[in-house]
């Protein structure tokens, strides 16, 4: 197709001014994913990260263009994989209130609950992953565990383990599983018992904290200014929580905490998401006794058309605030639609945060970013 | 007071590390924690869930019929494009012609197993199958036609 | 501050912006020479809409339209849109990447999906796509989109190889 | 009996029996060079094996289960995959160093055999600066990396090869200190003196406080010094994707492979050898009745056993904790490692000295 020169940097040649230019990416192991960072070194230093985007970018903003307000639900799932129940979700919200659809409440509560299973899930992965980043393999198969009996849960309910589609506009697909309550709770029951291990083989640890502890630090002014959201914003005491400033589904009525450190660095930022895990297990806990019998779907028509206009939905994923924005010229596909990935934002404050710091930093650093590249690239 | 520092530093540091590997040498020392699947040979004991989203079939009865009129909401509700429904028409023994399908083309290979051509359905002609497995060595045979050759459609389904 | 109160300051600041209410929240539009002043303003005291969560471009076939989406971090309840409508055969608008950092990216990805020159953005180049260079070496592609211009978000974009028309 | 005690004698007489003195010699040099290499193979089958099962349990996992019973044969059929591999050489590659470096490593490791005792008078040469010898030799396993990483014209590569070359050169002097104090307190350089002046206990045991720090020192130190996690900066993959050894593959990078495997041999046999008393049997002072039913269990096992074991401990240091940053592991190095072994070096000198150690 084209010359794969141009893009790679020449990784045998000295920069202009006798730095080292190396590419971390697209294949690399601590990216996760195909991100290409064109990292400028002096040494271990680095002197200038510059990402290079769009190895898996799939065009999912045209191709939600010429798909139906129903069928398009299903393409977010592949945009953050790892918070696809958000992003359904997401997108029922915003075609439920073009329309003004009622949604039953045994719905909205079935969704928060997923929400937030899907919320721990991917911390769980991201713990796992962030500790391989650091050379500690061994949380990785432990967070998986407890992983996996999430999938589980998802795997009954809804069909699937990770690319759902169980959000439909005006409320589920289909009914829960009947064992969807007794399967949570044993998984609510091991993962209070189980989490305790992650503080001692990861959170406590000396090598851990030395790597983490000042390491790539996000002042709450640049977390504005570059439009972090989420863990990352929440980490450097900026308030940015979807669930509490614009609640959706059944988040007004149940209590939790908004976690937010202070300090901006990647410890922080790691904190802040164990507590966070901890913060979605009160809600379930909260809702899974009290889900209310009746309609799992609210009355739609067949064919949805909103009305012409310009709508935006906020969430809050696992990776910060999902926007969508949909023009409608009344027809029965989106004229243009935005996805506000939080990848997007939270990543390119990686320049700004790693730049200085080690090559060792970089890793702890965006690890804690917690990117998932098909979020980045959409 | 330097001292002190330096040595609470050193136990602290290496108290935080026995932690850890004490944790590690519990599970090093019990292997009932062990939570390996050995897929293929516990293809016997392998309980998938049953909504389990594997492919799409439809189901015929023992008079190898089918509910399937092929009003093809199924094949416009497909986000992709996977499913392909041929009509044609037979002759009812009134003598009136009656639409019928020909073939239900499903490309496996294109399907997100969305769920949605189920949803659609208005007769429940089609279900999900609980079945992974999907590996052919030839991506042709990924391609399938859904109804069994000699099918009809049910008596009283419009 | 209702809606009434941030209109009549905005109207302080750009005499000629045009309000509509019909959406979820308050949308403004200016002329996109006005843009800058306008979102310089937004930003600072009383307003300080200090947070830019998207920002975005619309191909409306005759012209394109900026979309920003502005909050306040200190006051959550205050979302503004400003727009600014640009020429579709020339579309230039100054950067607001000197406001909200935030934005250099999200321009570079509005820059190479819809072909908007931000003046003095500090870094235009593409991020997500290939290199110009590397796109002309498909040519049928370029043969396609010569007139039109590779801006694959557009809604006259033509790709015959990789699009699949359902 | 499984003791290897008096093999080597039974040999050398029958050789001498039967050829001049210096055939005898040259096939015992023979014998000896394909002792090592069979050894060193095996070696590496085994160790390679212990570490995916030892890494396998500690993560809930299985681990090798499916070439033979157990995955017992699973590192075979790797080596074999790695034989037929093709050996890449990169275009921009210094060839000659890049196609050295991995013997200058595995030679290193090699010759690092020679003096350690396998059992009782089972040693290839008991040379009287032993202890020496070791630390001398083992510091040039930092050339081949550093041949590797310069040659493999790769920037990965040579930023692995450079962390190593400082982490190497900084935890020498650790390791160095703590094998001093064992020196100091025998009074012999030579591997045979210092296993025999553990008749009556090992000197874990018998030299209080001090020596115990000082093999912990010793582990961490060699930890480091075999560039194994947490210390495996030179490798780091998830920042240098596989570190010095990056462009290798084929059975080229099977020898950066077991020469890192044998390091660890090595190193945890000169550990047991000089604070467990390598294949001299639990003794414990005066206890005639006792140390004479642990004079049953042959001494070569004994050896393998407590090798063995500080080889496990090695391992669950790498399954269980996270890597050190490059700065951080010079810092540990000389604001941590160093001053304790030399005050620690100081205490074991008034041990010594004072006579108060068992």
């Amino acid at each position: 197709m084209y010359n794969q020169t141009e893009i790679i940097k020449d990784t045998t040649e000295l920069g202009p001014e006798g730095e080292l230019v190396i590419n971390i990416g697209p294949q690399h192991p601590a990216t996760h994913g195909v991100l290409h960072l064109v990292v400028t070194l002096n040494g271990e230093t680095i002197k200038k990260i510059e990402p290079h985007l769009g190895y898996i970018h799939r065009s999912i903003e045209k191709m939600c263009e010429s798909l139906t307000y129903r069928q398009f639900i299903y393409v977010t799932s592949r945009m953050d994989y790892l918070s696809s129940h958000i992003n359904n979700t997401a997108c029922a919200l915003l075609i439920e209130k073009g329309l003004q659809i009622e949604v039953p409440e045994r719905a909205k509560v079935v969704r928060t609950i997923l929400n937030e299973l899907t919320r721990i899930a991917s911390h769980e992965l991201w713990i796992g992953a962030m500790a391989m980043d650091l050379g500690a393999f061994t949380p990785f198969f432990y967070a998986f565990r407890e992983r996996e009996m999430i999938t589980d849960i998802m795997e009954d309910t809804c069909g699937a383990r990770l690319t759902m589609n169980y959000i439909v506009p005006g409320g589920l697909m289909y009914d829960i599983h009947p064992d969807f309550q007794t399967k949570v709770k044993a998984f609510v029951k091991q993962f209070k018992e189980k989490v305790t291990e992650y503080e001692d083989l990861v959170t406590g640890n000396i090598i851990f904290q030395s790597r983490t502890k000042g390491v790539g630090v996000l002042t709450a002014q640049d977390a504005i200014s570059y439009g972090c959201t989420g863990p990352v914003a929440r980490a450097s005491g900026v308030s940015c929580d979807m669930r509490k400033i614009a609640p959706y589904d059944a988040y007004d009525r149940v209590e939790f905490d908004e976690v937010i450190e202070t300090t901006g660095d990647s410890f922080a930022r790691y904190i802040v998401r164990v507590k966070e895990m901890n913060q979605s297990i009160r809600i379930i806990e909260q809702l899974i006794d009290n889900i209310p019998e009746g309609e799992f779907v609210g009355k739609t028509k067949n064919v949805l058309k909103l009305a012409k206009g310009e709508f935006y939905q906020r969430v809050e994923t696992a990776r910060g605030e999902l926007g969508i924005y949909i023009v409608s010229e009344g027809a029965t596909t989106p004229y243009r639609i935005k996805f506000r990935s939080p990848g997007f934002s939270n990543l390119s404050v990686l320049n700004h945060i790693a730049k200085g710091s080690k090559i060792g930093d970089l890793m702890a650093t965006m690890g804690t970013l917690d990117l998932v590249i098909p979020d980045i690239d959409r | 007071m330097f001292l002190k520092d330096y040595i609470s530093d050193v136990v602290n540091g290496v108290s935080s590390l026995l932690k850890g590997m004490r944790k590690t040498g519990y599970y090093f020392t019990h292997s009932k924690e062990i939570i390996t699947e050995q897929y293929p040979d516990n293809r016997a004991t392998l309980k998938l869930a049953d909504r389990f989203k594997g492919e799409v079939v439809m189901p015929h009865d023992e008079n190898n019929e089918h509910t399937c009129t092929g009003c093809t909401a199924c094949e416009l509700a497909c986000p992709n494009g996977t499913i392909k429904i041929i009509t044609k028409f037979d002759i009812t023994p009134e003598g009136k012609k009656k639409k019928a399908i020909d073939a239900f083309i499903y490309r496996l290979e294109m399907c997100t197993l969305c769920n949605l051509c189920i949803t659609a359905c208005p007769s429940d002609a089609i279900k999900m199958l609980p079945n992974f497995e999907h590996s052919v060595f030839d991506r042709s045979k990924l391609t399938k036609i859904l109804n069994k050759p000699g099918s009809k459609i049910k008596e009283g389904i419009e | 501050m209702t809606n009434e109160a941030i209109k009549e300051y905005i109207t302080t600041i750009a005499p000629e912006a045009i309000f509509d209410e019909t959406g979820e929240w308050l949308t403004i539009t200016v002329e996109s020479n006005q843009l800058k002043p306008m979102a310089t303003a937004l930003n600072e005291q009383p307003m300080q809409m200090d947070f830019l969560f998207c920002l975005t471009c619309v191909d409306y076939k005759t012209h394109l339209t900026m979309v920003y989406h502005l909050t306040a971090t200190t006051n959550r309840i205050i979302n503004l849109v400003l727009k600014a409508n640009v020429d579709r055969a020339n579309p230039t608008i100054e950067t607001v990447s000197a406001i909200w950092r935030t934005a250099e990216f999200h321009e570079r990805e509005v820059f190479e999906m819809f072909g908007v020159q931000f003046l003095n953005h500090p870094d235009l180049r593409n991020l997500i796509l290939e290199d110009e260079t590397a796109i002309a070496v498909d040519e049928k592609k370029e043969s396609v989109n010569e007139q039109k211009g590779y801006w694959p978000l557009r809604k006259d974009f033509e790709d015959p190889i990789n699009m699949i028309k359902l | 009996m499984l003791s290897l005690e008096n093999i080597t004698k039974t040999t050398q007489d029958w050789l001498l029996t039967k050829f001049s003195p210096t055939m005898a010699l040259t096939i015992e040099c023979v014998i000896v060079i394909l002792l090592s290499i069979t050894l060193f193979a095996l070696l590496g089958l085994v160790l390679v094996l212990l570490e995916r099962k030892v890494a396998a349990r500690i993560q809930i996992r299985l681990g090798p289960n499916r070439v033979g019973p157990g995955g017992i044969f699973q590192t075979a059929a790797d080596t074999l995959k790695l034989i037929m591999k093709e050996g890449l050489t990169p275009d921009k590659a210094d060839k000659f160093l890049f196609n050295l470096a991995p013997f200058v490593v595995m030679m290193v490791a090699m010759l690092l055999l020679a003096p350690i005792a396998f059992a009782k008078n089972f040693q290839i040469w008991d040379i009287n600066i032993g202890v020496l010898y070791i630390s001398s030799i083992s510091s040039l396993s930092v050339i081949g990396i550093l041949m590797a990483g310069w040659a493999s014209n790769n920037k990965y590569s040579l930023l692995g090869a450079m962390r190593s070359g400082a982490q190497i050169v900084s935890y020498e002097l650790s390791a160095g200190f703590a094998v001093l104090t064992i020196v100091v307190l025998t009074g012999s350089l030579q591997i045979s003196d210092i296993i025999a002046s553990q008749e009556n206990g090992w000197w874990l045991f018998k030299g209080h406080i001090p020596v115990i720090i000082a093999f912990v020192l010793y582990i961490i130190a060699v930890t480091a010094e075999t560039n194994r996690a947490p210390f495996d900066l030179a490798e780091a993959e998830s920042e240098l994707t596989a570190g010095f050894h990056t462009e290798y593959s084929g059975m080229k990078f099977a020898l950066f492979f077991l020469a890192e495997y044998i390091n660890i041999f090595i190193v945890c046999a000169i550990g047991a050898t000089l604070f467990l008393g390598g294949w001299m049997p639990l003794h414990i002072g005066h206890w005639e009745s006792f140390n004479h039913i642990m004079d049953y269990i042959p001494s070569s096992l004994w050896f393998m056993g407590k090798t063995f074991f500080l080889i496990f401990v090695i391992m669950w240091f790498r399954w269980t904790f996270p890597r050190l940053r490059v700065d951080h592991l010079l810092n540990l190095e000389w604001k941590y490692l160093l001053p304790i072994s030399l005050f620690n070096l100081l205490l074991v000198t008034v041990i010594a000295i004072m006579g108060w150690h068992f």
